[in-house]
Formats: structure tokens, C-alpha cells, sequence
């Protein structure tokens, strides 16, 4: 029986899901994620359901093509995340250092770009509380530019609301990745990275592309529908 | 025999020593350590709860005079010794924040899932020390910022335990402002602290089970726990969640929660209440666990429906995600919607029903033994049965249109929370006590405080189902502001009269659980006669728990079992295979 | 101290009563069963000397039946609840001739919004009293909540209402009361901290008196 | 860790990669689109999820756990949707 052999070895007992504690780990904690994300998405969906004229049609208040490039940076560094921890489970140091650090710095220009973007948007008089009286946008929604706040201009609040929140939280998750990640390729180039043992990538790996699910998700419902 | 093969002085046990004082106490990782830092913190919180139900029953019984020592109070609080209406709110939400989040939960997931999840599966530690270093070190900040709010301007949080929006997300509705915010604050902090410790439990109960621990193999405790954990994960992030929104509206401007900019008030409702009520299931789920442990053990035999029981904690937490809108039937909620939630509320009742039977079951035909644990934990059973057939009053939503938010319900949260969570609470102290410090607890003065708890327990919440019959309103800082309340005004007395009382003999308790720890007889290994690995070891058990792994070979709840003389029989002795048909370590 | 509810006044009380006399009983036969069933329990299997327990690991028929038992009652009860639950609060639930009023709730007090003599909201002769409401005896009302702050809640316990008033949602609810007199009004929903005193008086009218009251009424709106 | 067998049937991430770029490139046509709002938002809504299952599925390899992690990676979904649909109905009735 295959007890016999799960009893003997010591090493085997850590195996009651199959998997190692980290990785274990890590999915239980993406899990609670999901359910923190259903609570700022869910109330999202469900205060769009209910002010269906407060948010404005794509591309008049946020910058779609930045967005865009954006997204594209951030699956790409999806790409480079997993090419490094397949290239660690091949042994492949080289390339492991590559991978990381193109996805450190793709995980950073992301954050740079979000925060350029919400300056912008503040400036433009765009923010939390919704749009800023007398500001640039303010004075296009007046001259009836923005399909934004019909028919009840106040509920325009909630647009800037859920916007700031979601997106703040996914670059909050994102800043956190990329600290944690910036010290797995400190741990790489000291080499403490092997085909055998490589736990750390993969867990910041799952992370990682976690984070990037999170914002196709974003990408689609915030800014393009 | 394996079980007493394990030798008193493991080598582990002199490398524990090597510890300095600051890593073996302070920033421990050792889960029997983090285990009793939780259990401090939650005590000490438990009893500034109460404090704080004093003030609140002093007032209720005793409106417009001088509270004895309320001048200590600063002016803002309580001038001349009498609470003002806004304090009188403050203590309300503090009391049930306090009691909820810092002492019933971390002492039942806190306390006795690090202490015993290991200890019972036989693994050495947690699944990641450090991180539940950092669960308990995460939990004690939080737990400043709710103190902090005290000494803020404007006073503490004053909307309520469950923080209806908008009065609590605009500081002009209430004058609170600093409070609230450290409200949601502490709590956002404290929901990563259950976080780490729940995403801990679950790893380690999957992956780090001895050999043999199948999953039918564990203790309902563990079983509890594990469920527990699972619910913790996965509705905190949801408070989580809409503790940051509101503190968003209230701070940067936000408008989730404010009807006058497009948000809505009862999604805040939705979302907490989706939160609350898993959360009231994490406060009894554990606290049910473990008072099968010790009523098995106390009537010296097995669990009546070992399997069943499992089934119904599962059921319990799987229905706990769809009944939400119980609290909501009165709050303008589509009425439709709440007639499908009064159904799966009114389900809740059968899981329920078969734990308490089951309980039943296992004390029929016993050979009881009344050990302090075991009068707690059949008080459990007695006074969890009234709370929860309370509530089947307020699960039927016309009925609930006369009694929400009366003190029927304030009756349902304490015969649950107190008469349930708390004296399961006090049993499970009780038993596991000379684990932790290897010492007993005084008998006498143990069976002398479950008395007097019991007693003054009932004379204290029991008429407060008629009050809420009666339609006193909860939260209500002044009742002789209504003529038809003044008649209840003399029970109102003597339920404060009663509780001043419960608190007093808690001193009995806080008495015996010092002194003993000095002065009380040194604990054996297994002084219940029980079954569970952690009797296997000494007590306290040394860092790393076993020398050994131990092998697992039967189920928990041996007792009294014919293949052996004595009445128990511990899940690791190894009878050999021709005498034991339960001896393979089989599948799970 | 009692469990009997205090007395009521309302058309639909007398189901809510009814279904909460039901569950006491039903809640309170559960009670007694196990209470003591623990005492018999406690009393008859202590543990004497010598003893062993039986040693069982339980039985599928006993538990078949107390989970059947409990089962069938609580859907019982549900099915029972359904249709008073719905005659209450549906949606469509307020009789079409109810008589309409508009309660406006703000920290601390309530203003009811009278339909006036002519028994429609929104017209001329509507008028609004703080604190206190009236309404004519054997004719259904309904009342439109409307809350400027806060939650509040509309709760009148001799009528069996209760309903919170939510700022941003119209909700609504109906009652005819069946004696009349004065009757206690309160908020039920912690609402800061005059909570406690946003209380009213319903003065529930018969017929007649309601018409005089009306009338009289009228002539000191006309005066303003 | 699980064994490397599987290895070999694995697309390339760089074909999922492409795919993916592809399809938002994709999503930003069709959200300009001149046709009926619901039938934009049902195809974005489609495209979201089938970019997102690719991430799940070979990114995060769960094409390639064992069953039991798939149902830990799913278990939390119900309960998302409970809650939206749940509340959703408030603005429906
Ligand atoms: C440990 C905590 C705990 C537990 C276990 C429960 C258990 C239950 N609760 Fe309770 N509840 C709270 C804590 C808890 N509750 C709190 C804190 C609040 C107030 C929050 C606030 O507003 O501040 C609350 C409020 C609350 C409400 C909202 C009331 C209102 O505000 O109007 C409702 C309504 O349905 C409810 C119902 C139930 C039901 C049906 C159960 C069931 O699970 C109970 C099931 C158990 C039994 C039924 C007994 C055993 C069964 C038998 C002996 C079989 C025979 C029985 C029958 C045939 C019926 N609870
Ligand atoms: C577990 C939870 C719990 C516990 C134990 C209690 C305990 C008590 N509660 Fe609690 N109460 C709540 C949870 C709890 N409460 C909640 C959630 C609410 C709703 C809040 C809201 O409306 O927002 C509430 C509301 C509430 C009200 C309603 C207020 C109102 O609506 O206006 C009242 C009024 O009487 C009250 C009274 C009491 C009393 C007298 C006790 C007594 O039992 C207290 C007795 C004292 C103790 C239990 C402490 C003893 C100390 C120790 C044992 C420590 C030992 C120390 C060492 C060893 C170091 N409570
Ligand atoms: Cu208004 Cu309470
Ligand atoms: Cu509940």
C-alpha cells in the first residue's frame, strides 16, 4: 500500500496537499484576496447597476492608450516572470537573473505609469471624491462633453470613487510585489535560487500573475466599458 | 507502548533554553508561546469589555445617577459621574467591538488554534513560525489604535458594533471623528493578523499531519478550527475590504456609502453582514469543536456520530454564507430577497439541532466525570440551545418585525457569545490550563465560579428576552424616555443588579488562574485521562513538541474502548495489528 | 417580567402574534427536551466506580430522526412565516385604498407629512406636524419614509411595525390600526446621541373624530 | 513538487503571451465599437475572462495541479457571485 511508503519517509509528510507549505501557503492567501477584491469589485458592479449615468463612456475622462500600454507592459512582465521560474526549474541561472530583473523594472514602470496617470487625472480635476468644482473637466461636463453624471450630476462622486479605490488597491498590490520581488532577485543573484529547491520564485510567481488577473479584470471594467 | 516511551528532558528541550528571553517570549515563534501571548492580550480585553457592560448596565438600570466612581471620568465622558447619551453610545459599540474581535476571537482562534492545532495533529510547529510571530505582533497595534480611540477628540466610535452607514461615515452625524476612523483602522489591521493566522492554520492542519492523522482521524477541534480558518480567510477580506471604503468616505472624500452622491447605505450593510455573520459562526464553530473534546472526554466515551458532527460544522459554515440578509429584514431590503434568506436561516437550526443531540448522545449512557471542563461545556450545550432557539424567532421575519433591534435580540448575542462561545471558553481554559503552564487549576474555587457564573449568567440575560418582548429598543441610552418601557424599569434593575454581580465572581476566575500559576499542583502529563496527542507529551510540552513524530492509529474519541483495561485509549499506543482492526494508519 | 406580548392594535398583529406564540411553544418543547434530557443525563450516567461507559460510536437511526424532526418543524415554521411575511411587507402588499402619509426622519425627530382633507399626498392642504401623527382607526395607512440624514427606524410596537427609514431609498410600509388612543412611536435604529428621544405620539382617530381633527385642522393651516 | 512530466505538453508562454496582447489589443477595438452597449460589455466581459483563465491556467500552472488545487483555486468564485447577485436584485425589484 502507498501508506507503507508515506509513513517511512520523514520528508513525505509534508505532502498532505501534494505540495510544499509555501506554495500551499500562498494559494490559501490568494484566496483571501479574491474575497478582498470581491468586495471593492462587487461594490463597483453593483453601485454602477445602480448609477447607470455616473460613469463616463471610454476614453473622455481616463487615458485609455496609456492604460493600454499599461497592460501590455504589465503582461509582459507576466511573461518574464514565469520564463524566470522556468528557467530556474532548468537550472539556467543566467537567464533566471534576466527574467527577474525585466520583471522588476516592468513592475515598477507599471506603479510610475499609474502615478503619472493619476497626477494627471487629479490635475484635470478628477479624484476621489468625484470631479473637482471649476476644474478643467468640471467645465466640460458643463459644456455637456462628458456623457458623465446624467441625469444626476452629484452621483458622478461614485465614478471617481470606485476608480481610485480599485486601481489604488491593484497598484498598492503591485508595489508590494515588487518589493517582495526586488528581494527574490537579491536572494537569485546570490545565488540561493536551484533547480531543486526554487520555492521562493514560484511563490512570488503565483503572486504576481495573481496581481496581473486582477487588473485584466480592472483593465476591462474600469476603463473600457 | 509508544505513548510513554517519550522520555521527560528531549534533547529538544535544552535547546529551547538556548533562546534568549527576547525570542523564547517576546518575538516568539514557537506556537505554544504565541498561543499564550494571545491569551493574555484576549483576557485582558475580555475584561475591559466587561468593565465597559458595567458602565453600560449601570446606566440602563440606574438612569441619572452618579455611576459609584464615575467621576474618575474625564467631563467629555461622563460629567459628574453620569454618562452622557454620545459615551453611552461609545460604550455600546466598544463593548461589542471589544468583546467580538479582541477576546472571544483571538482566544478561540488566537489561543487554541496555535496551541492545539500542532499539538493534537503531532506536527512540531506551525507550517511558518515566523509569520505567526507576525499574526500575534500584527494583532497587539491593532489593538492600540482601539484603545487609542478613547482619548481622542470627539470620542471613541459611536455607530455601533456593526458601524451603520452614514452615520458612521460622516463625522457631522455623530461628532465622531478620530474614533471612527481608528475603528476602521484597527480593524483593517486586525483582519491581516487573522489572515496570516488563518492562511497558517489551514497549511499546516493539510500539509503537517503525523503519520496516520487521516482527516477522520482528528479531533473536532481540529475539525473546528480547520473550518473556522477557512471562513476567517475568506469573509475578513470582505470587512477588509469595506472597512477601507468607509474610511475612504470618511478621510479622502469618497462617496460608497453616501446616498447624497450616488453611494448606498445598505451596501455597506450587505457587505458587513456578509462579513458578520461567518464571523458569529468563527466565534461559536471552534468553541462547539471543543466542547465535543471535553464531553467525550467527561462521559468517558466516543463521540456519538463522529462523522455527522463533522458534517454538520461543514453545513453550519457552508449555510453561514447565504443568510446574511437575516439582519437586514427590517433595513428596506427587496422583501422577496428576505424570504429566501428566512429559509436558509431557518435550516441553519437542523446542523445545529444534530450537534446538540449528538452532544446528548455522547453523555448517554456515560460514566460522567464532573471536572470543571466538563460543567462548562454541558452549560455550553444548555445555554447555546437558548440562544440558538432565540433565534429562530428572529429568523422568522414577521416576528422579526416586532423584536429586531430589540433587547430580544441583545438576549440571542449573549446566550450565543456568552452562555455559548464563553463558557466553552472557560472549559476549554480550564482543561488545557496544565498543558500550557503545567499546573492545575484549584477545583473548588473552579466549581465555585462555574456556579456562580451559571447562576448569575442566567439572572442576567434571561430577562432580557422580556424586555425585547416587552419592545425595549437595544441601544437605547435612556429607556425612561418611553412610557410604555417605565414598567420594565424594575427589571431593568435587577438584570444590572444581576450583572455587577457576574462580573464580581469572574474575579474567582482571574484569582484562580493567576494564583495556580504559581502555587498550583504540578500538572502530569495527562491529568484528564484523555486521548489527544498533546497528553502525550509533558507539561508544558518542550519546544518542538515530540520528540518523536508520533503514529497515529485510531481515532480521538477512544474511550472506554473493550480492547483495553483503562477507559481511554490514546490515538498513538500501538495495540499491534492482530488486537486492533484499527491499528493500520489507513486512508483518510 | 412576561412572555406575552404587549397588547396590539393593528389589522396583521394578530398573525405575528399568533406565529410568535407558535414558536414559543415549538421553541419551547425544544427547550424542555433538552434541558432535561442534560439534567436526566447528568443525574443517571455520573460516574460511579466500577463502571464502564457503553461504549457506541452512535447510531444512524436516532440521528435520522432528530435531524428529520427539526427539519420538518423549522420548514414548518417558514412556511407559516411566508405568506404574513409577504402580506406585510411585499411589494405590493399596501391595500390600494391605504390612506398615504410621508414621514420625513432627521436627527432627532420625525415630521409626518398629513394628506389633508382631501386624502391625497403632494396636494395644497398636506400638512406637517413634528412628533406626531395621526391617523383614522379601521383604514389602512401607508406610510412613505423618507429619512434627510441618518438610518433611522419607524418602529410602532402596538401596531407590529417596524421599518427602517434609509436616506437614498424610498421605503415604505403599511398598517390599519384597529383601536383607537395614543400609541408610543420610537426609532429602533441607532441614529447618534439623541437616539434615544426620537420618539413620537400616533393618536389613531375614529371616523368621525378623524374628520373633525382634520377640519380643524385645516382651519389653523389656512390661518398660517 | 510536482513531477516534471507535464512539461512537455506545455504551450510556450510566449504563445500565451501573444495571445494576450492580442486580445487586448483586441478589447480596445471592440470597446469603440459602434453597436448596442450590452453587446460590447458581454463581449469584453467574455474576452476579460478568457484572458484572465490564461493567466490561471498556464501562468499560474493550474492546468497543471492536481485536482485538489484546482478546487482551492476555485472554491472562493461562488461566494463572489453570491454576494453581487444577491445585492443586485435591490436595483431589479
Ligand atoms: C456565536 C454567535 C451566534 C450564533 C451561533 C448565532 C446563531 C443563530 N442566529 Fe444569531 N446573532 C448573533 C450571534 C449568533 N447567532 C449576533 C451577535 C447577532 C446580533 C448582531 C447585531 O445586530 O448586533 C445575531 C443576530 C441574529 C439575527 C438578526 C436579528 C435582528 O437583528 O433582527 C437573526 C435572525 O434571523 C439570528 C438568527 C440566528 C439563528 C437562526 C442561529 C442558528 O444558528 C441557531 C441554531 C441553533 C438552534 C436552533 C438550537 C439547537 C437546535 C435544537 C435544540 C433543535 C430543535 C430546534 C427546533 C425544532 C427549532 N441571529
Ligand atoms: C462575546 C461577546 C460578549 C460578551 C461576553 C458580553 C458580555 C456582557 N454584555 Fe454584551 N454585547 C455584545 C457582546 C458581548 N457581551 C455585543 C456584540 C453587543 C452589541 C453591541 C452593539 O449593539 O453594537 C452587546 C451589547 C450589550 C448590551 C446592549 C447595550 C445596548 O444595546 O444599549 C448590554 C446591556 O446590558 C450588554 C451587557 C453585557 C454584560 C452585562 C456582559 C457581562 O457578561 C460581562 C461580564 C464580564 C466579563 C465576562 C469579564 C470577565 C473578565 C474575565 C473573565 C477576565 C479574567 C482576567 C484574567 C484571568 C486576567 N451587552
Ligand atoms: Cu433615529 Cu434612532
Ligand atoms: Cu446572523
Amino acid at each position: 500500500m502507498a501508506h507503507a511508503a508515506f509513513m517511512e519517509s520523514p520528508r513525505d509528510r509534508e505532502l498532505g496537499a501534494g505540495v510544499y507549505n509555501e506554495k500551499l501557503g500562498i494559494w490559501v492567501f490568494l484566496g483571501s484576496e479574491v474575497m478582498f477584491f470581491t468586495a471593492l469589485i462587487g461594490s463597483y458592479i453593483i453601485l454602477r447597476f445602480a448609477n447607470p449615468g455616473a460613469f463616463a463612456a471610454p476614453g473622455e475622462v481616463l487615458n485609455i492608450g496609456l492604460t493600454a500600454v499599461n497592460t501590455f507592459l504589465l503582461i509582459c512582465s507576466s511573461v518574464t516572470m514565469v520564463k524566470a521560474f522556468a528557467a530556474v526549474h532548468d537550472g539556467d541561472q543566467r537567464q533566471l537573473k534576466l527574467y527577474l530583473v525585466a520583471t522588476v523594472l516592468m513592475g515598477a514602470a507599471f506603479v510610475g505609469v499609474q502615478i503619472y496617470e493619476y497626477a494627471h487625472l487629479l490635475h484635470d480635476g478628477f479624484g476621489p471624491g468625484g470631479i473637482r468644482e471649476g476644474s478643467h473637466l468640471a467645465e466640460r461636463a458643463a459644456a455637456g462633453e462628458l456623457s458623465l453624471g446624467t441625469p444626476d450630476p452629484a452621483t458622478a462622486g461614485i465614478y471617481g470613487s470606485t476608480f481610485f479605490t480599485m486601481t489604488g488597491f491593484h497598484g498598492f498590490h503591485v508595489t508590494m510585489g515588487v518589493i517582495c520581488m526586488t528581494y527574490v532577485t537579491i536572494k537569485a543573484f546570490r545565488g540561493k535560487y536551484s533547480a531543486t529547491d526554487h520555492r521562493g520564485v514560484e511563490v512570488i510567481g503565483l503572486y504576481w500573475h495573481f496581481v496581473d488577473l486582477v487588473w485584466i479584470i480592472l483593465f476591462t471594467i474600469v476603463y473600457l466599458i | 507502548m509508544a505513548t510513554t516511551a517519550i522520555p521527560h528532558e528531549p534533547v529538544a528541550r535544552t535547546e529551547h533554553q538556548e533562546l534568549p528571553f527576547i525570542r523564547k517570549y517576546i518575538f516568539a515563534t514557537d506556537h505554544k508561546i504565541i498561543g499564550i501571548q494571545f491569551l493574555i492580550m484576549s483576557l485582558l480585553f475580555l475584561f475591559v469589555g466587561g468593565l465597559l457592560a458595567m458602565m453600560i448596565r449601570w446606566q440602563l438600570g440606574f438612569p441619572e445617577t452618579p455611576m459609584p466612581g464615575g467621576t474618575v471620568l474625564p467631563e467629555t465622558m461622563a460629567p459628574g459621574g453620569i454618562l452622557l447619551p454620545e459615551f453611552y453610545n461609545s460604550l455600546v459599540t466598544m463593548h461589542g467591538t471589544l468583546m467580538v474581535f479582541f477576546a472571544i476571537m483571538p482566544l478561540l482562534v488566537g489561543v487554541f488554534g496555535n496551541y492545539l492545532i500542532p499539538l493534537k495533529i503531532g506536527a512540531p510547529d506551525m507550517a511558518f513560525p515566523r509569520l505567526n510571530m507576525w499574526s500575534f505582533w500584527i494583532a497587539v497595534p491593532a489593538g492600540i489604535l482601539m484603545l487609542a480611540g478613547f482619548f481622542v477628540e470627539g470620542g471613541h466610535a459611536a455607530a455601533g458594533w456593526t458601524a451603520y452607514a452614514p452615520l458612521s461615515a460622516k463625522g457631522e452625524f455623530s461628532g465622531v471623528f478620530a474614533g471612527q476612523q481608528l475603528w476602521l483602522l484597527s480593524l483593517a489591521v486586525l483582519g491581516l493578523s487573522s489572515i496570516l493566522g488563518a492562511t497558517n492554520y489551514i497549511t499546516t492542519i493539510v500539509n503537517l499531519r503525523a503519520p496516520g492523522m487521516t482527516w477522520f482521524r482528528l479531533p473536532l477541534s481540529i475539525w473546528s478550527l480547520f473550518i473556522t480558518a477557512i471562513l476567517v480567510l475568506l469573509a475578513i477580506p470582505i470587512l477588509s475590504g469595506a472597512a477601507i471604503m468607509l474610511f475612504f468616505d470618511q478621510t479622502i472624500g469618497t462617496h460608497f456609502f453616501d446616498p447624497t452622491a450616488g453611494g448606498q447605505p445598505l451596501l455597506w450593510q450587505h457587505l458587513f453582514w456578509y462579513f458578520g455573520h461567518p464571523e458569529v459562526y468563527i466565534l461559536i464553530l471552534p468553541a462547539m469543536g471543543m466542547v465535543s473534546d471535553i464531553i467525550a472526554n467527561g462521559s468517558r466515551k466516543p463521540l456519538f456520530g463522529y462523522h455527522s458532527m463533522i458534517y454538520a460544522l461543514i453545513a453550519i459554515a457552508f449555510l453561514g454564507w447565504i443568510v446574511w440578509g437575516h439582519h437586514m429584514f427590517q433595513s428596506g431590503m427587496n422583501p422577496t430577497l428576505g424570504m429566501g434568506f428566512m429559509v436558509t436561516t431557518m435550516l441553519i437550526a437542523v446542523p445545529s439541532a444534530i450537534k446538540v443531540f449528538n452532544w446528548m448522545g455522547t453523555m448517554w449512557r456515560g460514566n460522567i466525570r464532573f471536572h470543571v471542563p466538563m460543567l462548562h461545556a454541558v452549560s455550553f450545550v444548555a445555554m447555546f440551545v437558548i440562544g440558538g432557539l432565540s433565534g429562530i424567532f428572529m429568523a422568522s421575519t414577521p416576528v422579526d418585525i416586532y423584536i429586531h433591534d430589540t433587547y430580544f435580540i441583545v438576549a440571542h448575542i449573549h446566550y450565543v457569545l456568552f452562555g455559548g462561545s464563553l463558557f466553552a471558553l472557560f472549559g476549554a481554559i480550564t482543561f488545557w490550563y496544565p498543558k500550557m503552564f503545567g499546573r492545575m487549576m484549584n477545583v473548588f474555587w473552579g466549581r465555585v465560579h462555574w456556579f456562580l457564573t451559571f447562576v448569575f449568567f442566567n439572572l442576567t440575560f434571561f430577562p432580557m428576552h422580556n424586555l425585547g418582548v416587552g419592545g425595549h429598543m437595544r441601544r437605547l441610552y435612556d429607556p425612561s424616555e418611553y412610557e410604555f418601557l417605565q414598567p420594565l424599569a424594575g427589571t431593568n434593575r435587577f438584570i444590572t443588579v444581576s450583572a455587577l454581580l457576574l462580573f464580581t465572581v469572574q474575579i474567582i476566575f482571574a484569582l484562580n488562574f493567576v494564583i495556580s500559576l504559581f502555587k498550583g499542583k504540578r500538572a502530569p502529563e495527562n491529568p484528564w485521562d484523555d486521548n489527544g496527542l498533546e497528553w502525550t507529551v509533558p507539561s508544558p510540552p518542550p519546544h518542538g513538541n515530540f520528540v518523536t513524530t508520533p503514529t497515529v492509529y485510531r481515532p480521538p474519541y477512544e474511550f472506554s474502548s473493550p480492547l483495553v483495561e483503562e477507559d481511554h485509549l490514546p490515538q498513538d499506543r500501538d495495540l499491534g495489528q492482530k488486537t486492533d482492526p484499527a491499528s493500520a494508519p489507513g486512508t483518510g | 417580567m412576561s412572555w406575552m406580548l404587549p397588547p396590539s392594535a393593528s389589522t396583521f398583529a394578530g398573525d405575528i402574534d399568533f406565529l410568535y406564540y407558535l414558536i414559543l411553544v415549538i421553541t419551547g418543547v425544544a427547550f424542555v427536551v433538552v434541558e432535561v434530557g442534560l439534567i436526566w443525563f447528568i443525574i443517571k450516567y455520573r460516574s460511579r466506580p466500577g463502571r464502564k461507559a457503553y461504549y457506541t460510536h452512535g447510531s444512524v437511526r436516532a440521528e435520522f430522526i432528530w435531524t428529520a424532526i427539526p427539519a420538518v418543524t423549522v420548514v414548518a415554521i417558514g412556511i407559516l412565516s411566508a405568506p404574513v411575511w409577504t402580506h406585510v411587507k411585499g411589494r405590493f402588499s399596501a391595500p390600494a385604498d391605504a390612506l398615504i402619509y410621508r414621514v420625513t426622519a432627521k436627527q432627532f425627530e420625525w415630521n409626518f407629512t398629513h394628506p389633508g382633507l382631501d386624502g391625497t399626498l403632494d396636494t395644497d392642504d398636506d400638512f406637517t406636524i413634528r412628533n406626531r401623527l395621526h391617523v383614522p382607526v379601521n383604514r389602512p395607512v401607508l406610510v412613505r419614509l423618507v429619512s434627510e440624514d441618518v438610518i433611522h427606524s419607524f418602529f410602532v410596537p402596538a401596531f407590529r411595525v417596524k421599518q427602517d427609514v434609509v436616506p437614498g431609498l424610498n421605503t415604505q410600509v403599511w398598517f390599519e390600526a384597529t383601536r383607537t388612543g395614543e400609541f408610543e412611536l420610537g426609532c429602533a435604529e441607532l441614529c447618534g446621541l439623541g437616539h434615544y428621544r426620537m420618539r413620537a405620539m400616533v393618536t389613531v382617530h375614529d371616523a368621525d373624530d378623524y374628520e373633525r381633527w382634520l377640519a380643524s385642522r385645516a382651519t389653523t393651516t389656512a390661518l398660517r | 513538487m510536482t513531477s516534471d512530466t507535464h512539461e512537455i505538453k506545455h504551450p510556450s508562454y510566449w504563445t500565451i503571451w501573444a495571445i494576450l496582447a492580442v486580445l487586448t489589443a483586441a478589447e480596445l477595438g471592440v470597446a469603440f465599437l459602434p453597436w448596442p452597449k450590452r453587446v460590447v460589455v458581454l463581449i469584453l466581459v467574455g474576452m476579460a475572462v478568457w484572458k484572465a483563465l490564461l493567466v490561471a491556467l498556464y501562468f499560474m500552472h493550474l492546468r497543471f495541479e492536481k485536482g485538489r488545487m484546482r478546487i482551492f483555486a476555485i472554491a472562493p468564485l461562488p461566494l463572489t457571485v453570491i454576494i453581487v447577485i444577491a445585492v443586485l436584485t435591490e436595483f431589479v425589484w
